[in-house]
């Protein structure tokens, strides 16, 4: 059982290119906005999946419960983005990485640290960012 | 353009307007301001098929689907004489307005495009990852840059043909991180029609052609990145097309002249050529600064100049392959001619290689 | 949404998730945010496939053309087993925005699309031209749409189930001349799934399953109307396809039990049984005030209440019309229908009946 | 030779939906600012294109001049429409026609008049609109 919040970085104005939210991914957007980063899990055949989704790709069943992924893992790979979509212009340049977590779960996320080659393959933990529209998720090297 | 392409392609093929009995038209894209481009083509060239008429689409593979589809027409007995045409105009859009559009073709719209992981920055990631896992500088990958504009000097249909430098390739300014300007695709315009038709149909002509083979394709059932730890490099999808390609086509690795292989970037050209297992994981990146890419070498690899320097209009590029593949082995690529090129592979992918497709081109003369 | 719809397919197709080889999905066009959903959809249904995964397009015909290439892909040897989506989502987007989008479709979009002729217009034209040629009056042709509703009334799939007088088609609000509100598709939002296999696969499941029989297309390359003066009102192209598709099955059109029009308006639908030829021109309006095309009437057609009752999301209808078909053939139909229903003809279109794509199905047990 | 040019009916405001200009169309733009609609003739087999395109449909060939053509001509059939794009929403309802031209071409275009059934199959004639931003090409019932 996972009581603590993720820390919380706040950022001012709304979220660059928000996210849809869906009678499905309410309770992934309800959850992260407390501070908690959530995926389902199959009742079926146990697997998480993310991006969540109503489905298993394992199993097709639909049972599932939120819970919550734990805080740690280690940083994938990484890109630093100096071309950007128009939602995004005043962020560049930004870097998003790929964690994969101690829980299993890999994601695509921002990385909030300036972070260079040497940081591949090193500990990160995950992190809320609070826009004045909602949350996002993210990493940051630890 | 398209038509005066079309016009062009029949006549290379000995074709004539009623001879054409399908339209195979790889989808444009968004800036396409004419919807449903096939049905508007068949009317501007007065073609009435009764094949069919459709368009295919499927992010990088886009054209890679328009060939094949072209020629399962024919396989499936639905055809004789199928135009496949791609046509692609993006640069009169600002980059930042295309990539609004593409960042939600490349990732899961709701919880990966949010942080706007452009197209190319996923091949990015490879990029580091694959320079940490191996132990790789970035010189050595940034060398296929290089290697693509020689090809591309002799090929009169390539944007960039001017000479370029290893070191011009290093100081270039960044663009998604380690890969710079010349290590990824300039934006492209372009179009390419292909007549592909029965062998019979062919053989009337009295001309050299290019028979189809061997085809394979595959699906990791992935989109991007898998939802577990993993290895992201290993392109397993080419693995196993190639396979199922070189199956289908009663032939071996070791008998392919050429390699056509869709890579945007410098790494993604590095790892097809390591799923493909013409060379060892993690040292493809050595064997291409060692000239075994370039013609001349064991395995030649986008002796046209790939989408870094012929272009890169993406739903155009994979059927430009098919042109320089056939003109390989139909031993008209002049300057840029492989030796006694027989066989040619030519590879299209979607997504980050989640997909693959491999067709197989032979010469008969 | 689409998940759903292919679990429940593949359930009744006594299919499971490493059967599908190959993935089929009709563009769902520009509304849906994801991009490239063929792949997504293989993502989120953890499929991995060794066939194919494409996605097709072509107008009103886009969800014939995804039925179509599974059934090639099965023909040409390239996939065992095939799941064929379609999807769309338009109810979220105002009608004026989706028409924005919907009017660079169908027409020249520098010189007829600047004019605002939304799809249905050149229907509409039609209809005023039908009933000036032949001297036909507005009710003898809006009874098409009383006729479907009754067919939908047994639909549970349909999206309007009331009973509809003709008095109320006629004293609708206009939508375009001389068509109202009743005479002309609603907007719908909708999904279908589909296993296409091979014959010995779908033996081995033991249930009664569908053949395709007979397949036939035709294109007059021709964007919506010719450039020369000549009749509008012919569809010659569901001539010429309707009878490649008779000839393919070695059948006859007197012996088809029941048939699924691609006709999003009355007009439509009239136009298209005299194009089949199973009335006289100009006597198709009368034939269905009749109940010649009504459920018991000598040529049952669009026994699902069609795209006026059953519901019409564009890219999907198609697909529902192999479901309604499957369902008439294979005797599943309950108060629908037909009776002793062996072999059933789905016809989509693109344009204005530019191109025609027709099946034939069988019954088999 | 038709030195006369058409009837012009002047509209306040730019076009709702204003037509691309490209090096192959901008002759027929031009004259139809000047009051004549004009289409490509094909110089290989002597077919009238339209719309306009730089292809012949019949021939292939690219070869052409544009010639004037003549404004007398039959309503094929014609709608009147009551649901529109946002860009016509102003112009609502509005009137399209198939027209068939005495030279021998149809196209389509916007009809002026309030036309009825009853004017199927009737005398028309081209009219040129001019708007702010440029002309479109039209009809009306002489
Ligand atoms: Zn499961
Ligand atoms: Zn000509």
């Amino acid at each position: 059982m996972i009581d603590v919040p993720l820390p919380t970085i706040r950022h001012n104005g709304p979220r660059p290119f928000p996210p849809r939210v869906s009678r499905f991914t309410r309770p992934f957007w309800t959850a992260l906005e407390q501070g908690f980063l959530t995926a389902p899990k199959c009742q079926a055949c146990g697997r998480l999946r993310f991006p969540p989704r109503p489905l298993c790709p394992a199993c097709w069943s639909e049972d599932h419960v939120w819970i919550v992924l734990r805080p740690h893992g280690r940083l994938y790979s990484f890109t630093r983005i100096h071309v950007a979509p128009r939602a995004l212009d005043g962020d560049l340049p930004y870097a998003i990485g790929i964690v994969d977590l101690d829980d299993g779960v890999r994601l695509l996320c921002r990385l909030v640290n300036q972070a260079t080659f040497a940081d591949i393959g090193r500990e990160v933990e995950t992190v809320v960012l609070q826009y004045d529209d909602g949350p996002l998720f993210a990493a940051r090297l630890i | 353009m398209a038509a005066q392409v079309v016009r062009e392609a029949a006549t290379m093929a000995g074709v004539s307007r009623p001879d054409i009995d399908a339209v195979v038209v790889a989808h444009p894209g968004d800036h396409t301001r004419q919807g449903y481009f096939h049905t508007f083509l068949c009317s501007s060239l007065g073609i009435a098929a009764k094949g069919n008429v459709i368009q295919v689409l499927g992010n990088g593979m886009t054209g890679g689907h328009a060939f094949d589809q072209a020629v399962q027409l024919i396989e499936s007995g639905r055809a004789e004489c199928v135009l496949a045409v791609g046509v692609h105009f993006e640069s009169g859009i600002p980059t930042a307005q295309h990539l609004d559009y593409s960042i939600r073709l490349t990732g899961d719209v709701d919880f990966q495009s949010i942080f706007g992981p452009v197209p190319i920055s996923w091949y990015a990631m490879d990029a580091h990852r694959y320079m940490f896992e191996y132990d790789v500088p970035r010189d050595t990958t940034a060398v296929v840059a290089v290697k693509n504009r020689e090809h591309a000097r002799f090929n009169p249909l390539a944007q960039f043909r001017d000479p370029l430098t290893l070191d011009a390739v290093l100081s270039a300014r960044p663009i998604v991180e380690p890969l710079g300007l010349f290590e990824v695709p300039a934006r492209s315009d372009g179009a390419v029609a292909l007549i592909v038709s029965t062998e019979a149909r062919a053989k009337l002509t009295g001309q050299p052609y290019a028979r189809i083979r061997g085809r394979g394709f595959d699906h990791e059932g992935i989109h991007q990145i898998a939802d577990v730890p993993t290895s992201a490099l290993d392109y397993s999808a080419l693995t196993r097309a190639a396979h199922r390609a070189l199956t289908t086509a009663g032939t071996e690795l070791a008998d392919i002249s050429t390699f056509q292989l869709y890579a945007p970037c410098t790494i993604v050209e590095i790892l097809a050529t390591e799923a493909l297992g013409l060379f060892a994981r993690g040292s493809g990146a050595a064997a291409a600064a060692n000239d075994a890419t370039s013609i001349g070498g064991r395995y030649p690899v986008n002796t046209c100049g790939g989408c870094l320097s012929r272009g890169h209009p993406p739903e155009v590029s994979p059927l430009y392959d098919v042109v320089e593949a056939c003109s390989q082995i139909l031993g008209r690529a002049e300057r840029r001619q492989v030796e006694g090129a027989r066989l040619a592979m030519c590879v299209s992918e979607l997504g980050k290689y989640n997909a693959a497709l491999v067709h197989i081109l032979e010469a008969h003369s």
